[in-house]
C-alpha cells in the first residue's frame, strides 16, 4: 500500500469509480480509454510523474473488483499495470492519460502465436517471454479472431514474429507485474461474481411462485449462501495475497487467482441455472460476465498455472 | 396424408437386427458430411435443409417409428424406437428442427385429438410439411401453470385468446401454436386449463425472437391480441385435454430423446479424436486428470444407456412409467453440463495452427459448453426435477406421520 | 442369463437369500459361510455337478445388492466367484458347500505382498498374475494387518512369496471372473447405498425439528433424491454391463463398477452427514457399509482402473 | 490462582514479532516427538499427558490470551491470540483436550458469571486443573432449543435437575458440565433457560459413553436423575444467561480454532513429506489430477487465511463480527472433509514396505478421513450455517415484499 493514499480508502476509490465504469461500458475502447483515464483509473497506480495517482495494488483491487461488477468490457486492467509497470517512460504517461491503448498476453507467444482476451484495437501489446516482457507495436501485426466464446469481443490470436519491440521489462519486473495481474484479475471476477449474486438474489425475491417469492425457497436459498461465502472466500484470498509476508516477501498470488477464477465460474453458471429461462438470454447481462470470466481463465493458462502451484509446494515440501 | 412412407411394409418385417443394420447404413449413406458437426466440411444447415433432411429420416422409417400406420406413422414398437434412437446417437447430426411436432404436439393430438384432427395433423407432422410450437411457458409462470394468464373466452361459436407466451422455441417457422390458455379465472387454479392447435397465421399473433447465450435466435415471445380461432382449434375438453396432456407428457419424458446416452458418447468420441488430429493437443489425452475425467463421463454413459434400455423394457412389459423420466432428464443435464464444461477447457488449447478438425471441435464445443447452459433448465429445471423425485418417488413425508 | 433357472427371477431369489444373509450376519466366518452355503447362495453360479445352482450373472448381481444392503461381512462374493471358476474341480464344491473359504486379491501381489479387504482366515487365496491367476494355500503365509481403515475386519497384506500354488486360472478365465468380480462387487457397494438411503429416510421422516420431519426440508429432500437418483444410474450401468452387446460379445464391466463405487461412497458419506451427530456413532451402523466400500475401492485399485478405462477409450476413439 | 504464569509480564511488553518468535521457538522445543502426529515416535497421548502438555503451553503464553490477567490470563489482544493460533497451527500437535472450558465455558462464564464464579472457575480452567463437559445438546433437539427437555426446578433454595443430555465430548473426565436446562414448561419454547455450572461429582447423573466412528470413546450421554445443586451453581439468571451466551458464542465462533487453516497447511505438508520419503509414493505426486486438488487445496488454505486474518482485523477495529464465524466454520469443513478424502485416496497405495513415515501417515490419515465425517455435522451442520448465510448475511426475503 502507498503511503501516499492521503487517508483515501480503497472502497472509497471504488466507489467513486463507480460511475466513470458505467459510462465508459459499451463505449469503443478509444473513448472508454479517455473516460477511465479523465477519472484517474488507468493511472491508479502510476508515477505522479506520469501522470498517475501512485496509489497502492489495494487501490487498483478494489477499482478491479468495480470493473468487474460494473461488467466493463475494456482492458483496464492492463492499462493499470502498463502504466505502472513502465514508470518513466513515454508510454507510461500515454497510457495514463488514456491516449495509448496497451494490452498484455499474458501466456507469452507459442509458435509466434500470442493469444489476446480482447485486442480493442491497441497500440502495444506485452509479450512475456523466457525472462521478462517485450513491448511490441500491434500496428501491422496479422490477427485471428475466435469469435464463438465471445462474438462481441473476441479472442484474438496475434502473429508477433515480426512485430517491433518498443521497450522491456526484467524478469524481475515482469514477476511483479505478472502478480499484481493475478491480483487484480482475481478482483476483476471476483466482482463479476458479487453483481451475479446482486442480480440472482434481487431477481428470486420478487419471481413468485405458489404464493412465495423463489428466495423462500431452501435450495434456491442454499445456492445464493454458497455464491456469498465463495465470494468472500475468494476476496479474503486476494486481499491478502497482495499484503506482504511476515518477512516482508510479496506473497504467491497464483492460488487466489485460481480460487477467485473457479469460484467466480461456479457462481456465474449457477446464477444463468437459477435466473431459469431469463439466464441464457442474451438480454440478461449475466453472459458477458461468464464470457470474460472463461477468456481470463484461458488467457492466464488456469490450469498450467493450478499444476505449477502444486508443483512448487510440493517440492518444498 | 400425401407423403406414404418408402420402407413401411418392410420395416415392418424387419427383425430388430435387421432394422438396426438398415438405420445404420441409411444414416452413413445419406447424412450429408456438412451436417455432421464432427466434419471438418460442416456448416450451419438452413431451414429448409434441416426440414428436408428430417423428413428423408421419416421417409426412411427413422422418426414416427412407434406411430400409427393410419396416421403415417411406422406401426412399430418402442423396440425399434429405441434402436433408431441409438444411430440417431451415433453420428453428430443437427437438433431436430420439428422435435415440438414430434414429440409434443403429435403425441398430445393422439391422446385427445378428434379423429378429424388425428388425420390433418399427425402425417404432417412427420413430413415436416407442418411446424410447431410450444405455447405453454408465460413470463410469470414457469412450473406454477397457476399463475397462467393467457385467456380463451367463447366467441361466436369459437374462442378470443388474450394472452402472451415465452420460451416459444422456433414460433417464427412455425405453421401451429400447441397452446395452453384458462377459460376461468386465475383463481381456478388448475381448472379451466384448455389447449388449442392454433395456426401462427391468425391475426393477432406477433412474435419477438428472443436471442439466446449461444448467439441463436432459437425461441422466442409470442403475443395474442384477440386471437379468433375456431372451435375446431380447440384440442380435448377444458380440464380433460390438459389432464391428457400431461399424462401424456411424463411418458414423452421418458421416451424422448433417447438417443441422448449415445449421442454423449459419440460427442465424446468427436472430442477425443480432434484432439488426437494433432499431435500437440493429443498429449492432452495422458493427462491424469483428464483421464479420471474421461473415465468418470463413460461410467455415466454407461449408466444412462442403461437407464433408457431399462425403461424400454419397463414400457415394453406394460409397466407403468412414472417418474423416472425425471431421473433420466436429470442425470442426464448435469453429467453432460458438466462433460461441456470440461470439453471447453481442452479446446481451449486449440490455436489456428491446430488441425482442421481440432478447429472444428473447438467450435463445436465452444457452443456446446453455452447451450449446456441450458440443459438444467428447460423441460424441469434441476431443482423441480429433485423435488419430483423426493414427492413421488422417494414419497418422503413433509409432515408428522400419525 | 442360465437357461436352466426354472422360471425364476433375480429379484426372487434376493428376496429368498434375505433371511440366509441376516443370519449370516455378523457370525464367524466359518459359520456364515455353512449358513450361506445351505441357502444355496455361495453356489448359486456353480455347476450342478459341484453341488451349485447354475444360475446366470445376473441372479448373483441380485443376492450381492442384497448382502451389501444387509452389510454381510464375509466374503460371500469370492466364494460365488471361486465356486463357478473353478468348475469340476475339487475346491468348487468344497467352496459351494460352504466346507472350503477363498478370498481373491483383485490388485494382485506387487513385491511379494498381497491386499486382502478381509482374509478371515480362509483356506485358499486367487492372485492374479501377469496373465490368469494362481490359486494358492492360505496356511503358513504371513499376514501383516493394517486395522485402522476397519478395527473389526482389517486390510491383510499377505506375503505370498513362498506361496503353495494349488490351482490356476487361464487368463481368458481370469477377465471373465475379473469383469463379474466387478459386476457383483458394484453390486455390493449399490445395496450398501440402497440401505444408507432407506436409513436415511427413514431417519428423517422420524426426526422433527421445529413442528415439522426433517424430511420436509427441501435440502434434506434434495439430497434424499439425489441419493436415489445414483442408486438407480448404478443399478442401471451395474445390469447393463452383464448383459451382452448386440454383437454377443461381453461388455465392459468396469465404468459401471467405478460408477457404483464412486456413488456408493458419496450416498454412505452423505448419508452419515444426514444423520447428524448420530451418523458417526459406532451403534449407527452405517460407517460399516463405507469402510467396507473403501476396502472394495482399494482392493480393485479403482483409481488405476478409471485411468484404464479411460485410456483404453482414448486409445480406440 | 494457584499457577502463576511464567512469561506474564514479559509478554505484555513483547512486540508482535517477538511474541511470534517467542511462540515457535517454544513450541519447537518442547513439543515432545511423541505428541507429533508426523513423527514416527507418535504414540496416542495418555489424558494425564495432554493435560500437563497443555498447563504447560498455558504457562509459556500460549493459552488464555486474550483472557484478563485477573483471572488467570495473559491479558493480551486477539492479535497475539491470532499469531499463536498461527504457531499452533504449524505444528501436528494433539487437539486441546481442555477445549470445552476454553472455548466455551470461560467465555460464558466471562460473559454472564458472579465475580465469585470468575474467580473459582476461569484459571482452574486455563491450568487444566478443572475439565469440563458442554450440556447443550438433547437426543430430540439439535439446533431446534425450543424442544430441550432437561428440566430444573427450585428445591430448596437452589435447583432440581432431571433430563438427558448427547454429545457430551470428554464427559466421563470432566469435572464440571456447562448445563442448560428450562427452567419453564416446552410451551415457553425459547424463554426460561436456565445455564448450570454443575460438579460431575454430583450424585444423580450417570456417563454413558458412545463410541464413534472413528473408534474412539470421546463422547458420551450423561443423564440428570434428581440431581441437586446448589443456586451458586447458576451461570446468569433465567433467560438473560443464555441470551448472553449465544452472544458470546457467535464470537467464540469466529475465534476459537483460528490455527485451523495453518494445520490444514501442515497436514498437507505432512501429507505430502509423508509420500516423498518413499520413492515408490513419491511418483503419486507426479499425477495431474493430484497435483490439481492439491493447487485447489493450496487455494482454500489461502482463502481461509486471509479470512480468519481480516476477522481477527475487524474485531481490532470493534466491529461486530455477525455471522462471519458460519462462513468460515462452513467453508473450513467442506474443504478439509474434502482434503481427507483426497489423503485417504492417496495414503490406500502405502504398503508394509514402504517408508515408516509413509505407514504413520496413512494411520494418521486413515483416521481423519473417517473423522472429518464430523466435522459438517458437529457446532452447526452444513445446512444450518448455509441457512444463517441466507438469512442473517444475505437477508433473502422469505415471503412477498410490500
Amino acid at each position: 500500500m502507498s503511503s501516499d493514499d492521503h487517508g483515501l480508502l480503497p472502497a472509497e476509490l471504488a466507489e467513486a469509480a463507480r460511475p466513470a465504469i458505467a459510462e465508459a461500458r459499451g463505449k469503443p475502447a478509444r473513448d472508454a480509454a479517455r473516460i477511465l483515464a479523465e477519472a484517474g483509473l488507468t493511472g491508479v497506480c502510476a508515477q505522479e510523474d506520469d501522470g498517475g495517482m501512485a496509489l497502492g495494488l489495494s487501490f487498483a483491487l478494489a477499482i478491479a473488483e468495480e470493473a468487474g461488477a460494473g461488467q466493463l468490457r475494456f482492458p483496464l486492467l492492463d492499462q493499470i499495470l502498463l502504466a505502472q509497470a513502465f514508470a518513466g517512460q513515454d508510454i507510461a504517461g500515454r497510457i495514463a492519460a488514456g491516449e495509448a491503448l496497451g494490452v498484455i498476453g499474458w501466456e507469452g507467444a507459442r509458435d509466434g502465436l500470442l493469444r489476446l482476451s480482447d485486442d480493442c484495437d491497441c497500440d502495444v501489446v506485452l509479450v512475456p517471454t523466457g525472462q521478462g516482457a517485450d513491448l511490441i507495436e500491434r500496428a501491422g501485426l496479422t490477427a485471428t479472431p475466435t469469435p464463438l466464446l465471445d462474438p462481441d469481443a473476441p479472442q484474438i490470436w496475434l502473429d508477433v514474429g515480426a512485430a517491433r519491440k518498443i521497450g522491456s521489462l526484467s524478469g524481475e519486473q515482469m514477476a511483479d507485474l505478472r502478480r499484481a495481474g493475478e491480483a487484480l484479475y482475481g478482483g476483476f471476477v471476483t466482482g463479476a461474481a458479487a453483481n451475479a449474486l446482486a442480480l440472482s438474489s434481487d431477481y428470486l425475491a420478487a419471481r413468485v411462485q405458489f404464493g412465495r417469492p423463489l428466495s423462500s425457497k431452501q435450495a434456491v436459498r442454499h445456492h445464493l449462501a454458497r455464491m456469498k461465502l465463495l465470494l468472500e472466500m475468494s476476496r479474503a484470498a486476494l486481499a491478502r495475497s497482495l499484503a506482504r509476508d511476515e518477512l516482508g516477501n510479496p506473497r504467491d498470488t497464483r492460488p487466489a487467482f485460481l480460487g477467485a477464477v473457479g469460484n467466480a465460474i461456479w457462481t456465474l453458471e449457477k446464477a444463468i441455472h437459477l435466473h431459469g429461462g431469463m439466464g441464457f438470454t442474451w438480454e440478461v447481462p449475466l453472459h458477458y460476465s461468464l464470457r470474460d470470466i472463461r477468456k481470463i481463465e484461458t488467457a492466464f493458462g488456469a490450469g498450467r498455472l493450478a499444476r505449477q502451484v502444486a508443483q512448487d509446494f510440493i517440492r518444498a515440501a | 396424408m400425401t407423403v406414404q412412407p418408402v420402407f413401411t411394409k418392410s420395416l415392418q418385417a424387419m427383425a430388430p437386427a435387421e432394422y438396426r443394420l438398415h438405420a445404420r447404413s441409411w444414416l452413413a449413406a445419406n447424412l450429408p458430411a456438412h451436417m455432421r458437426a464432427d466434419s471438418t466440411d460442416w456448416r450451419a444447415p438452413a431451414l429448409e435443409e434441416s426440414v428436408s433432411w428430417e423428413a428423408r429420416m421419416y421417409r426412411a422409417g427413422l422418426a414416427g417409428m412407434t406411430w400409427p400406420v393410419e396416421y403415417g406413422g411406422h406401426g412399430l414398437t418402442l423396440r425399434e424406437h429405441l434402436i433408431a434412437n441409438k444411430e440417431i446417437g451415433a453420428v453428430m447430426m443437427p437438433e431436430s428442427a420439428g422435435s415440438v411436432g414430434k414429440e409434443l404436439a403429435g403425441p398430445i393430438i393422439m391422446a385427445v385429438g378428434t379423429e378429424d384432427q388425428k388425420q390433418a395433423f399427425l402425417p404432417r407432422i412427420l413430413t415436416l410439411e407442418d411446424m410447431w410450437c410450444q405455447g405453454f411457458s408465460e413470463p410469470d409462470a414457469g412450473s406454477d401453470l397457476a399463475r397462467l394468464r393467457t385467456r380463451a373466452v367463447p366467441h361466436d361459436g369459437g374462442w378470443r385468446i388474450n394472452g402472451q407466451k415465452i420460451w416459444t422455441s422456433g414460433a417464427s417457422k412455425a405453421d401451429y401454436c400447441l397452446l395452453l390458455t384458462r377459460t376461468g379465472t386465475i383463481e381456478d387454479r388448475h381448472k379451466g386449463m384448455l389447449m388449442f392447435a392454433v395456426p401462427m397465421s391468425t391475426p393477432g399473433i406477433r412474435v419477438v425472437p428472443i436471442k439466446s447465450i449461444d448467439g441463436k435466435v432459437s425461441f422466442a415471445e409470442v403475443f395474442f391480441d384477440d386471437v379468433i380461432v375456431p372451435d375446431e382449434a380447440r384440442l380435448g375438453a377444458p380440464d380433460e385435454g390438459w389432464d391428457a396432456a400431461i399424462r401424456v407428457l411424463s411418458i414423452e419424458r421418458a421416451t424422448n430423446r433417447m438417443y441422448r446416452p449415445w449421442r454423449f458418447e459419440t460427442e465424446l468420441r468427436a472430442l477425443l479424436r480432434g484432439l488426437k488430429s494433432d499431435p500437440e493437443l493429443a498429449v492432452l489425452l495422458d493427462d491424469g486428470a483428464v483421464r479420471d475425467r474421461i473415465g468418470q463421463v463413460l461410467g455415466q454413459i454407461d449408466a444412462l444407456k442403461g437407464f433408457v434400455e431399462g425403461s424400454v423394457e419397463q414400457l415394453l412389459d406394460g409397466a407403468q412409467i412414472g417418474a423416472r423420466g425425471s431421473l433420466s432428464k436429470l442425470y442426464w443435464s448435469e453429467c453432460h453440463q458438466a462433460f461441456a464444461g470440461l470439453a471447453l477447457d481442452l479446446v481451449g488449447h486449440v490455436t489456428p495452427r491446430s488441425s482442421g478438425l481440432a478447429q472444428r471441435i473447438r467450435d463445436h464445443f465452444t457452443t456446446a459448453y453455452l447451450f449446456a447452459r441450458a440443459e438444467t433448465i428447460y423441460a424441469g429445471t434441476t431443482e423441480v426435477q429433485l423435488d419430483i423425485i423426493a414427492q413421488r418417488i422417494l414419497k418422503l413425508p413433509k409432515d408428522l406421520q400419525k
